[in-house]
């Protein structure tokens, strides 16, 4: 019956289907062959990292609400897409983080103490430890993409075995540089990992009116290279695809589009009432419940008997202490001192900044500046 | 019959009224519909005039200002709110490019009557690129117009006008007065005309220049230097950025010989520049001192613990006014 | 042998076969059903249309070199792809052409005179007649792609039964803008067809460069919209398919992505030489010798009876003298008024562009300004 | 020794040196490869240094700015050709919110030693968007520099300089000049430091401030109003736009008292405004007249048939020269 003047028809008959790669159930179990093998310390690893995220996570809304940081934004509910992903990288590898992404950025290295700093609004905030390669957080959504295909590209061009990771959200997609970026990192074949949180929003914004497709990955295949839809709440799933993606960049198989299907439980940021726009308490509490990557992975090691409460109690104590630790470093931290604008605009001193320089020394020495 | 409001709830009636009014008016942006806007600027409008009018679009300021251009091409009054002043960036050249062209291109055949709304400046404790003030970059693209109102009243007076203006606006609120203060802004829809500065204070013995949230940084300034040395300044607020009220600037700068411009952003090719420009072209005998320019630096807008710093401030514009008035 | 652990391996498997629809063949056979019919009328006005197109484009090369016209951009051997897609079009339909589609404006109302008055930069070629929606040649790269969303969607919510088609070449699936006027127009389903001459180059730069993809029409699975390539220079296949489109559009269907195959056989514009980036000879010797859409169609027509060399001769005499006549008129045109370009800058005049006209004008009755 | 070149020339030599020089240096652009650019100002450099050195890119700018910016931070000298200048607006983003403020945000751990070369300015009888002189917009972005060259001596020392520099430099290249005319350049590697301005001609009675193309308008200008009435100016190439060099301005005017400023740039918040400001500052008391401006008007540029009308003509800049002279 198919009529043959109808090419249009013809040629978008084969709907994608949404698939998603998931090895470990929200009950635990493991429903995928592990390979390469996830040994138990890496599991560990993985189960304590989520751990550490969630009470930095939680601590820092708190100190929003108490005046001590500046609006912040959470990522509880999406650590086992940022700890599974930030595992999988080597030590001077490339990432790319946007301002959800400290829990990708803290694991693949940077200090607790910066981070709070960050959104206390500390210039230091943004620089990262001695020999690492961590951005500071991308705002404008999807800059960071070509960056990300820039720093691989350089990699390959010096023979270097680095990848470069970009991190993103489901709205980034809409955006430019989203294409660009794919684009390039395709006819350049760099080794570039793309890697988008999926957590269903942009703000307000739910991706059924961020695109008619009804996937990340599908988009892949625009530049002929692989995308992939994984469980964003599944670690090993994570873990793995991430793995495969920088051994395939390594080899000079090029760029890979990941999708992590997640949700954040919480707010856009602390300036956000996600009430406003989506049943909060119903939609964070089935996903708390049904999907959450802590849980899913603990009723896993205590099954394999990897784990139990005490354990939990005593990383959770060490935690907490650590993180106080950073948090103090953070408020003892000097001042920022308003001169400190004028400098790092160029690597050279300039005429001009000088004198402005001098300009705000006169005005604050006189005492007010208000 | 007026109602006491806000700067934000002048713009949301002002909006509301039109779309209310003008079947050709709509609305569109990021979060504008469901969430009412990440400042409430749009609060309950998408409830009211339903999701045909005020649309919740993808996250691409490209493709929002793009298709606000066709859409305006083919006899919609669309208005569209960039979520902040830094995100217009990846729409740049639409807006450069298209929108302040179209008219010229085809002769007046086609035109495009966009606006575009934004929350634009420092000092509400933003994280990176939120507070930025570059309206130089808009008052140098011969084609389109911009305003930026300083209070409620004005607000709404101009937003209607921009959105009746047959040539696209970018229309620039200042995001620290969204809430600073209510005024008396009348129910019924009036316009304040594009392009006509106002003087919102006489004096003698110089002129402050301010637009935005900076205009109260000058009267603040001029009262204080008023209390502590007895000088009077005038104020002008300039409400329109491009083009600029040349007549309301010389015939004050004739009266008081003295100028202060007072803008947040860069001073280097700030629109601070251009007023002193105009005053040396008509009037440059008629100056007793150099004019003074009390400008954010030129700098990018550092981290928020220190923006205020980056802000010109009371102290710093009546330093301008003293420097200048004792030349 | 396939292992469980390559999630992204897996998901790459299916690799995509650029398929191509034809209808005519470059030997004049007809290998499809052509439905909706092509009558003889139609399929003649096809011819001629070209025809007329490709004696244009001869003569303004001429031009141009002979110092008449500025930089002139051809596009001989494009002529199906530009006739076919204009003929399926309605009188309303908003067309936005690049600076190499004035043949396609042409065959939708534009006027021979206007478009020798545009590349002799009178303003006034840029206007269109009357009534007409023919926006001027977009130059920005891609940025036509959402007005055309534009205009289609205000067309939908007026409820006007057009269609808006937006011209572009290979390159500018590049840019961001493609990427947004395809996810924009999805999400809207707006009657908005996107039609792309895939000539193989960007200026210089071949497809291969341009994408690790194998064709644009893929892109259009990330949208979840339709796609389809086609034989560009095979008028009936462009036809049909941009009629399709158009149907599928007034239906409330939504927008489709055409890529149509073909190949300009001269310089990008009259200021560059292809032969330094292609051989040129051979390849274009190629083309026209067996790929050609003028050609082809005349070999059907011929063998159908429906044409034969006097009547070639005739149209061709005819369409020189019209192409002389508006030539005529377009050199005869008022020369361009220094003065004009104050005018419409806005709808309203303003203080500063006044006293600049008459600085202008009074240094023009001074004679000289140079 | 040194041989005759075009500016073209000029440039394409000192690329082919710090290629040739410094692993490092890459070029990357729109047809810069195998078609040598589409003013070929990157002519042979393919052949010679190889695909991975000079790269064809796709067709979009954002890409090629952002990636090279990536580029840039992993150790590379990226050199960044976008073919005309109105084509930055797509990548406008990734120039002004990053390349700007990398250094910045990271308090100098990471830069971005990044050039970006593009023709500018009509003259050309270019198609629509191909004319533009937009440079206002660069040079009110904090973290960037921009130069602009007007002759091809300097065009190579400054492009060394600025691909030497740590920092992003836009590079504008005036289209109209680069065949225009030939002039001795030195064969080795030299470097004109970006910041310096440069008096190409002494004088007594007036200063004209100019850059790019229309430094030659200026001295014909200045030559023919010397010979009809005798009045000598001073020429100012400012070769650096960004951050301006203030001294040399100053100097000039203290002792010229008049200034005219000529750019093809929009009057309306164009850098002539920044230089009278500039002067406003320090030397207001020496000022014997208004300062000048004579300018590209505040339209679109207009198709080729009357852009030289657009332009600032000699004729224009003598009218200049004798209303601020006679004033
Ligand atoms: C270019 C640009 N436009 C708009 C914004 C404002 N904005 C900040 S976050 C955000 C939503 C991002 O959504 P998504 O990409 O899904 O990431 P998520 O926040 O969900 O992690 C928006 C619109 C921005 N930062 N940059
Ligand atoms: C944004 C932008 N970048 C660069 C250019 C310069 N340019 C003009 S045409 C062209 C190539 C376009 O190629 P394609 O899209 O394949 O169209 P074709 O010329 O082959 O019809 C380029 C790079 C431009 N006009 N706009
Ligand atoms: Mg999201
Ligand atoms: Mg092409």
């Amino acid at each position: 019956m198919e009529k043959t003047g109808n090419p249009i028809m013809k040629a978008h008959s084969s709907g994608v289907e949404p698939e998603m790669f998931q090895v470990l159930t929200p009950e635990g179990e493991i429903v995928e062959t592990i390979d390469p093998k996830i040994d138990k310390s890496l599991m560990l690893k993985m189960y304590e990292s989520m751990l550490l995220l969630r009470t930095f996570d939680r601590k820092s809304i708190n100190l929003q609400r108490q005046g001590r940081m500046g609006t912040y934004a959470p990522f509880e509910g999406q650590e086992a897409s940022q700890v599974g992903s930030a595992l999988a990288l080597s030590a001077g590898d490339w990432m790319f983080p946007t301002y959800r992404d400290h829990g990708a950025a803290i694991i693949h290295g940077q200090e607790l103490y910066r981070v709070f700093l960050y959104w206390m609004a500390h210039f230091e905030g943004s620089i990262c430890p001695e020999g690492k390669r961590i951005m500071p957080p991308s705002v404008p959504i999807a800059t960071q993409m070509v960056h990300a295909v820039g720093t691989a590209w350089a990699s390959k061009l010096k023979g270097e075995k680095n990848v470069s990771i970009a991190y993103f959200g489901d709205g980034a997609t809409s955006e430019g540089d989203f294409h660009e970026a794919l684009n390039f990192a395709g006819v350049y074949k760099t080794p570039t990992i793309f890697f988008c949180q999926n957590n269903g929003y942009a703000i307000s914004v739910p991706f059924n009116k961020q695109s008619a497709s009804k996937t990340i990955s599908q988009r892949a295949a625009a530049y002929d290279i692989p995308g992939v839809r994984v469980d964003g709440n599944d670690i090993f799933a994570v873990w793995l695809t991430v793995k495969e993606a920088v051994e395939r960049a390594l080899k000079g198989e090029g760029p890979t589009l990941i999708e992590a299907i997640t949700f954040r439980y919480g707010a856009h940021t602390t300036a956000d009432n996600p009430a406003i726009y989506r049943e909060q308490d119903e939609i964070s509490t089935f996903w708390r419940e049904n999907r959450d990557p802590i849980t899913r992975l603990k009723k896993f090691l205590i099954k394999e008997g990897y784990w139990n409460d005490e354990q939990e109690e005593m990383v959770l104590k060490q935690f907490n202490e650590q993180i106080d630790a950073h948090l103090q470093k953070a408020e003892a931290y000097p001042k920022s001192n308003p001169l400190e604008m004028f400098n790092h605009v160029y690597a050279n001193e300039s005429w001009h900044l000088k004198e402005q320089q001098q300009e705000l020394e006169q005005i604050l020495k006189k005492g007010v500046n208000k | 019959m007026g109602k006491s409001l806000t700067m934000l709830q002048a713009i949301t009636e002002a909006m509301d009224q039109k779309l209310g009014q003008d079947d050709r008016v709509m609305i569109m942006g990021e979060d504008i519909g469901v969430n009412g806007g990440v400042f409430r600027a749009t609060e309950g409008l998408y409830e009211k005039h339903g999701k045909d009018r005020v649309v919740d679009t993808p996250l691409a300021e490209s493709g929002i200002i793009g298709s606000a251009i066709g859409l305006a091409l083919n006899g919609m009054l669309p208005i569209v709110e960039i979520q902040f002043l830094a995100f217009i960036y990846p729409g740049f050249e639409q807006l450069v490019s298209h929108a302040a062209r179209m008219r010229y291109r085809t002769r007046g055949q086609f035109g495009v009557p966009l606006v575009i709304r934004t929350p634009y400046g420092a000092g509400i404790r933003g994280p990176e690129l939120h507070s930025e003030s570059v309206e130089t970059f808009f008052a140098h693209t011969p084609g389109l117009k911009v305003v930026a109102p300083s209070n409620p009243y004005d607000a709404k007076g101009l937003l209607i006008s921009a959105i009746e203006d047959p040539d696209p606006v970018v229309f620039l609120e200042p995001t620290k007065l969204y809430r600073a203060f209510k005024e008396e802004v009348p129910e019924e829809m009036y316009r304040i005309p594009i392009g006509q500065a106002k003087v919102v204070q006489e004096g003698s013995d110089l002129t402050i220049f301010a637009w935005g949230a900076m205009l109260r940084e000058a009267l603040n300034a001029a009262k204080k230097i008023e209390n502590e040395k007895g000088w009077k300044c005038e104020v002008v607020d300039l409400r329109t950025l491009y083009p600029l009220d040349r007549d309301t600037i010389v015939q004050s700068i004739k009266k008081t010989g003295r100028a202060l411009i007072v803008h947040e952003a860069h001073k280097t090719a700030g629109l601070g520049a251009e007023i002193i420009s105009i005053i040396n072209d008509e009037a440059l005998i008629y100056l007793k001192a150099p004019i003074k320019r009390v400008t954010g630096f030129d700098v990018p807008v550092p981290p928020f613990s220190i923006e205020d710093h980056y802000l010109p401030t009371v102290e710093r514009v009546k330093q301008g006014i003293t420097d200048t008035i004792t030349f």
